[in-house]
């Protein structure tokens, strides 16, 4: 952390150390725990420190158990706690599925919202680290279409620190994806004025004003998206960049603002695009935009695999070149 | 928050040698401790005789003949539900018979601060702890997925999903002791629920966090169609809980004095900071899964028949009889009682419910989303039009 | 089962327990276990006497635990046998996604194609039974969403039939989701036919031929796509009818020719819609027959929100009336 | 398929009442054979002499020198791929520094047509097994999830998701028992692992079938950060074995005579129709998890220096060097034995792998679907007019 006259420079995950550290001062009610959070501060020193500081009762180690962790959450938030709990990789969350699913997302609606659970499950999510199998997967869908789940994924380190405060502090359970690719991103941050902030739940922004089409990117893509308009800038063309950073809720009108107004859109992610939250945007938006349309809403996401190694990953991932072909596809002759 | 409660979880990592020595010295303690007594707890027996235990004193007799009352509302209860089903009012109902000790039981040995985590079964038990009978009920009338509020009475949810609940009975109690208040939880399942991985993780987490929690295992010999031995090949289930580092007992689950007396020890320990227990009642399923099912597919009716003489209600009756607490003119009160209870659930049941489709998009979040205010209207727009 | 000169009255059940029946006589390697599917035959009777017929050793229960059912699964096909397992509801399937994304689907990969996973996760799927909580899931998108799967789900008799057996027979592990609304319905199919008959993994059919619109259903939503079409025919409207009936491998050729040709579509599904198969289905038509679409491509699923109580499903499922609206804004006074 | 093979799992349901009898009086019989010796057995102790011990002979000593030599191989290996990793040319490395006798004992105590179910850290194992060691680098290298074939020398692939092998290896042991195949399989996992539901469901499903499969936990004291303490508070890892119904066994995992002992023991056990076996071996993790973990700040430099002279190399030098059958000259033979390998390595990882895009989609289904050979297509179109 290096303090300027106008902010401070901080990595996308000492952001977030910030959001759990001011949270846990701000509330007595929120605890940290999940597998290495405590005195190793997570794998990648997401809860670096919040033991030391807040003691071994408010961030603390649990036995190497995902579905003992969730549901053990959903247990302490009936109680009156705000756990925020991490799964190490967004794979390892799966043996907690059963939880998320049958009972983090359903416990409220299922007691007319006598019992709410206001929990965070943290994951350090996707590719383009390197990582070995397991590491590196883009979970998003399984979530997004999850009734009852609020799934936001910031992609700057202001909405790292933002999004994660207003999660915590939020009524219902969220899954917060946290990109592991950016996390040693860093920027430079005002961060009294980010702690009297706007909320972001909810709401999606224009991360780069364009007028020829609408990139729709969330979470690890979105800086390939701005990368891609960048590039499309230089060669004449003018990409608009939205930044979705909330998949559940959905912000349907910024989405469809941009997209009326350019009459094109290439909805980029990395997950695996069938059945995905890609395939959701795109279908949403021609639903609602079809006559604003110029050509069909395309998309650029992950192949239909698993995962690859990392000496493939490279040729996995949506790049600028494959944004910037797709948005070529996009009927440029007839507009 | 308070940090006072409990022992330290992270005194400073010992020498590991010092473990691997330690650890063999303390074993034999340990065993001993940890594992449950060579037979199932009885105090009394079937024909109503008391047993003496050394560990375990005889409740004494006024509390069993309130406890006698409750079992008797209980089977009464089962009776009533069945009958409900058959007339279409429920549309399904698993029911207790023959576990109605386990029940009242679970119900008894909790204080008002203390919380019961029941599965799909335990009806009877979460009666027994005063949740209303038609809230109770709701679920299986298919009008909402849970009638009552589980902070009323402290009784969460009836968990279908197997075992799961016992991981929140666990956070409940964490969250208790981090919150310093003086609560002790029940975390109820069935034999074939043991089989979970969820089960494991729960246990492990209740002892390793020491936690005030209650494991209560109704081993009723069935999960559906399928018998204990293709479940488990343990001495026991209570056997699995040195595997935690927590004692196991196992109890004669048809002998409500029994049942008492081994409950009550564990949630007082758990109460006095003496960590989690895993009590196994050993009982039986009496009628079918569930109404949809055919016991008589996988079961024959001489294994069924020869569990009647052990029925937890005549041992009770016999044993209050012979003390002459248990008088006809008691009897009659407690037959009345459950009529009452039993009067109540026709009525309520018979009751015509109205459901509003709007439920469906107001609990999903606590503010609707802009998707779900959408969906919500287009249903009120189709709704409106039909009616019109 | 009765038989008549043509052929044999089955039920849908009874069809698939056939399947299972044939397979197991035709192959050794043939194992079928799951909860409750040996002396009982299944909750829902789909297993029905295959521990009489091929013995304890063949057809048998296991602990309750679905995370051990498929990863023992996974490990008796790594060693030569052909699994089928039955999970007995499809929200109980969930204790077992770790093994299904982290293994069933990426085991063949993994080994670049070393270890091959012939076998079944067979479910019984969605909702229109009156079921409480946990017995209606409409599950298929997690699946769709993992590559490595292969996903299926029959909507008639015949399909229960010869889809079961083609997925048993099937190289690589298929997800095989039983509407269990439809276990009841009968027709009269010829077995001999159909033991001859032809594949349909990776292929769709045409269920009712029409020319105005498309309904694209599958599994449980068919027969009311069916419907729908009926009442559409007597009120002068064309529609076509396509029966997915593979989800993955999905018949975009089948699919997409019906669409170019009637130039209007409507998906139908039960389960929730965002981030869904259906959102999956109505990105790649508008993406594929953009010009030939005269509307956007619309939607009819499931209400976002979890699966609700017996008495509220009415108001949740897809049903002729919301498919005849939604036919009806295809914006048809530009047509 | 043979029917004939191991007792048949479904004999007629007994009398339940005589159940609950007999698993009474069966109890304490089965407490003594299911529960671990009151210490890790240990046959050879830190300053390499000869413990006694009634129901483990030691193994003689040519055996001994044998896998003596493996122990310096696998310490050699363990260097190298440290090594490797500094010099980019792997991504990462779990190393087994300080439990090579352990991974030794693994592949020792199997046949040819056993299989093995190993983790990450259990590179020195599937090295010791037969396996390649380039193709056991890939996962580790980057070009592949998985380097070598799982059938040539059965050895399934190192698993990540923590105790998911497990279940594998009880399904290819259930498979074997219904072929009639003479297999035993050792299921490898960490202390941590032991937690996960997955460990529960695999030795609960391996005691109910009656499998030949052989637990083999190596409790190293630590899964990354947290310490056994956190882990579990049972009296050891080995008496979790009691509550599935298998009998369960510590060994100094330091200790390769003590090892071979008590893992040939289980699968000579398992080979013969006796059923399961939980082995847990008290060993520890010298090194960080991996070279992306920083143990220093989660343990003590002491508590590392302590285990020093507990080195599973030392003891069995000594011990084998004290019957003068480890010469200087073997020495020396097994030094170049180990520099042969490391050349080995680092040859086969100096060596630029190509990795061919087209790989991405050749192995997903055993058929390319039509959206992958678009997506194929698609991809080759694009590298085509990038190298134009
Ligand atoms: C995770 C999960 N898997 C399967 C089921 C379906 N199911 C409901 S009850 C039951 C048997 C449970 O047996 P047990 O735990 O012994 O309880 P009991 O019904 O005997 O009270 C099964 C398999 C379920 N509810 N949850
Ligand atoms: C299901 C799952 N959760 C989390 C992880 C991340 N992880 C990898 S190794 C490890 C620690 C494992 O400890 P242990 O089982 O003791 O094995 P060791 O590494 O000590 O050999 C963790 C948490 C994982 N691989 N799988
Ligand atoms: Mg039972
Ligand atoms: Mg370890």
């Amino acid at each position: 952390m290096t303090a300027t006259a106008t902010g401070t420079t901080l990595t996308f995950a000492k952001a977030l150390n910030t959001a759990l550290a001011d949270e846990m001062a701000a509330d007595q009610t929120v605890v940290v725990f999940g597998e290495d959070v405590g005195p190793l501060g997570g794998v990648f020193r997401v809860t670096d420190g919040l033991t030391a500081r807040f003691g071994e009762e408010r961030c603390f180690d649990t036995p190497l158990a995902e579905s003992g962790i969730m549901g053990m959450a959903v247990g302490m938030a009936m109680n009156g706690l705000r756990p925020v709990v991490e799964m190490q990789f967004d794979a390892f969350a799966y043996p907690a599925f059963e939880q998320v699913v049958s009972h983090v997302a359903k416990m409220p609606n299922r007691t007319r919202g006598k019992v709410k659970l206001p929990l965070v499950i943290r994951i350090p999510y996707a590719g383009g680290i390197g990582g070995v199998e397991h590491h590196c997967d883009s979970s998003e869908s399984y979530y997004a279409h999850t009734p009852g789940l609020t799934v936001v994924s910031p992609a700057t380190v202001p909405d790292a620190y933002t999004l994660l405060r207003e999660a915590i502090r939020h009524p219902d359970p969220v899954v917060f994806l946290e990109p592991k690719k950016l996390y040693w991103s860093t920027e430079e941050v005002d961060l009294e004025a980010l702690r009297a902030g706007a909320a972001g739940i909810g709401r999606a922004v224009v991360a780069r004003p364009g007028a020829d089409a609408t990139l729709i990117a969330y979470g690890p893509a979105v800086p390939t998206a701005l990368r891609a308009a960048e590039a499309a800038a230089a060669e004449g063309r003018s990409l608009e960049v939205i930044d979705v950073r909330s998949i559940v809720p959905f912000d349907d009108e910024t989405v469809c603002a941009s997209v009326r107004r350019t009459g094109r859109a290439v909805v980029i992610a990395e997950a695996p695009g069938f059945a995905s939250v890609a395939s959701e945007i795109a279908a949403r938006v021609q639903e609602r935009c079809f006559h604003s349309l110029a050509a069909p809403v395309l998309r650029v996401t992950g192949f239909d695999i698993p995962y690859p190694a990392p000496k493939l990953e490279q040729y996995y991932l949506p790049s600028v070149d494959r944004i910037l072909d797709t948005v070529d596809e996009l009927q440029w002759e007839e507009a | 928050m308070t940090t006072s409660t409990g022992k330290p979880r992270r005194d400073p990592v010992g020498h590991p040698l010092d473990h691997m020595a330690q650890t063999a010295a303390a074993q034999d303690g340990a065993e001993s401790f940890m594992l449950p007594q060579a037979a199932p707890v009885q105090l009394v027996d079937p024909d109503g005789r008391h047993v003496h235990n050394d560990m375990y004193p005889l409740p004494d007799g006024q509390t069993l003949l309130a406890e006698y009352r409750q079992l008797v509302i209980g089977r009464r209860v089962n009776e009533q539900a069945n009958a409900l089903v058959r007339q279409g009012r429920l549309a399904v109902y698993p029911s207790s018979h023959g576990q109605e000790a386990c029940q009242v039981a679970a119900a008894a040995c909790l204080q008002g601060q203390d919380w019961m985590f029941p599965t799909y079964r335990d009806t009877v038990a979460v009666m027994a702890r005063g949740v209303d009978p038609i809230q109770t009920l709701t679920l299986l009338r298919g009008d909402w997925h849970s009638g009552y509020d589980p902070y009323e009475h402290k009784v969460s949810i009836q968990a279908t999903p197997l075992a799961t609940q016992l991981l929140h009975a666990v956070g409940v109690a964490h969250a208790a002791k981090l919150k310093g208040e003086d609560t002790v939880v029940l975390a109820m399942c069935g034999d074939g629920a043991t089989s979970e991985g969820d089960f494991h993780e729960a246990l492990n987490f209740a002892a390793v966090f020491h936690l005030p929690v209650v494991f209560f295992v109704q081993n009723n010999q069935y999960a559906i169609s399928v018998p204990l031995k293709h479940q488990s090949v343990a001495p026991s289930l209570a056997h699995k809980a040195i595997g935690y580092g927590m004692p196991g007992e196992r109890v004669d689950g048809n002998d409500l004095a029994a049942l008492l007396g081994v409950l009550l020890k564990g949630v007082d320990r758990a109460r006095a900071g003496g960590g989690p227990v895993l009590v196994e009642a050993f009982t039986y399923r009496m009628q079918s899964h569930t109404n949809a099912d055919d016991a008589t597919r996988y079961r024959t009716d001489e294994e069924v028949q020869a569990w009647l003489p052990r029925d937890p209600i005549i041992r009770l009756r016999s044993y209050l009889t012979g003390l002459h607490l248990l008088t006809e003119q008691k009897e009659e009160e407690f037959a009345r009682d459950a009529e009452t209870v039993a009067a109540r659930m026709r009525d309520g049941l018979n009751a015509e419910v109205q459901v509003d489709p709007e439920d469906l998009f107001r609990f999903v979040y606590t503010e609707k989303t802009a998707q779900l205010r959408e969906q919500a209207a287009k249903l009120r727009e189709e709704l409106s039009r039909e009616t019109v």
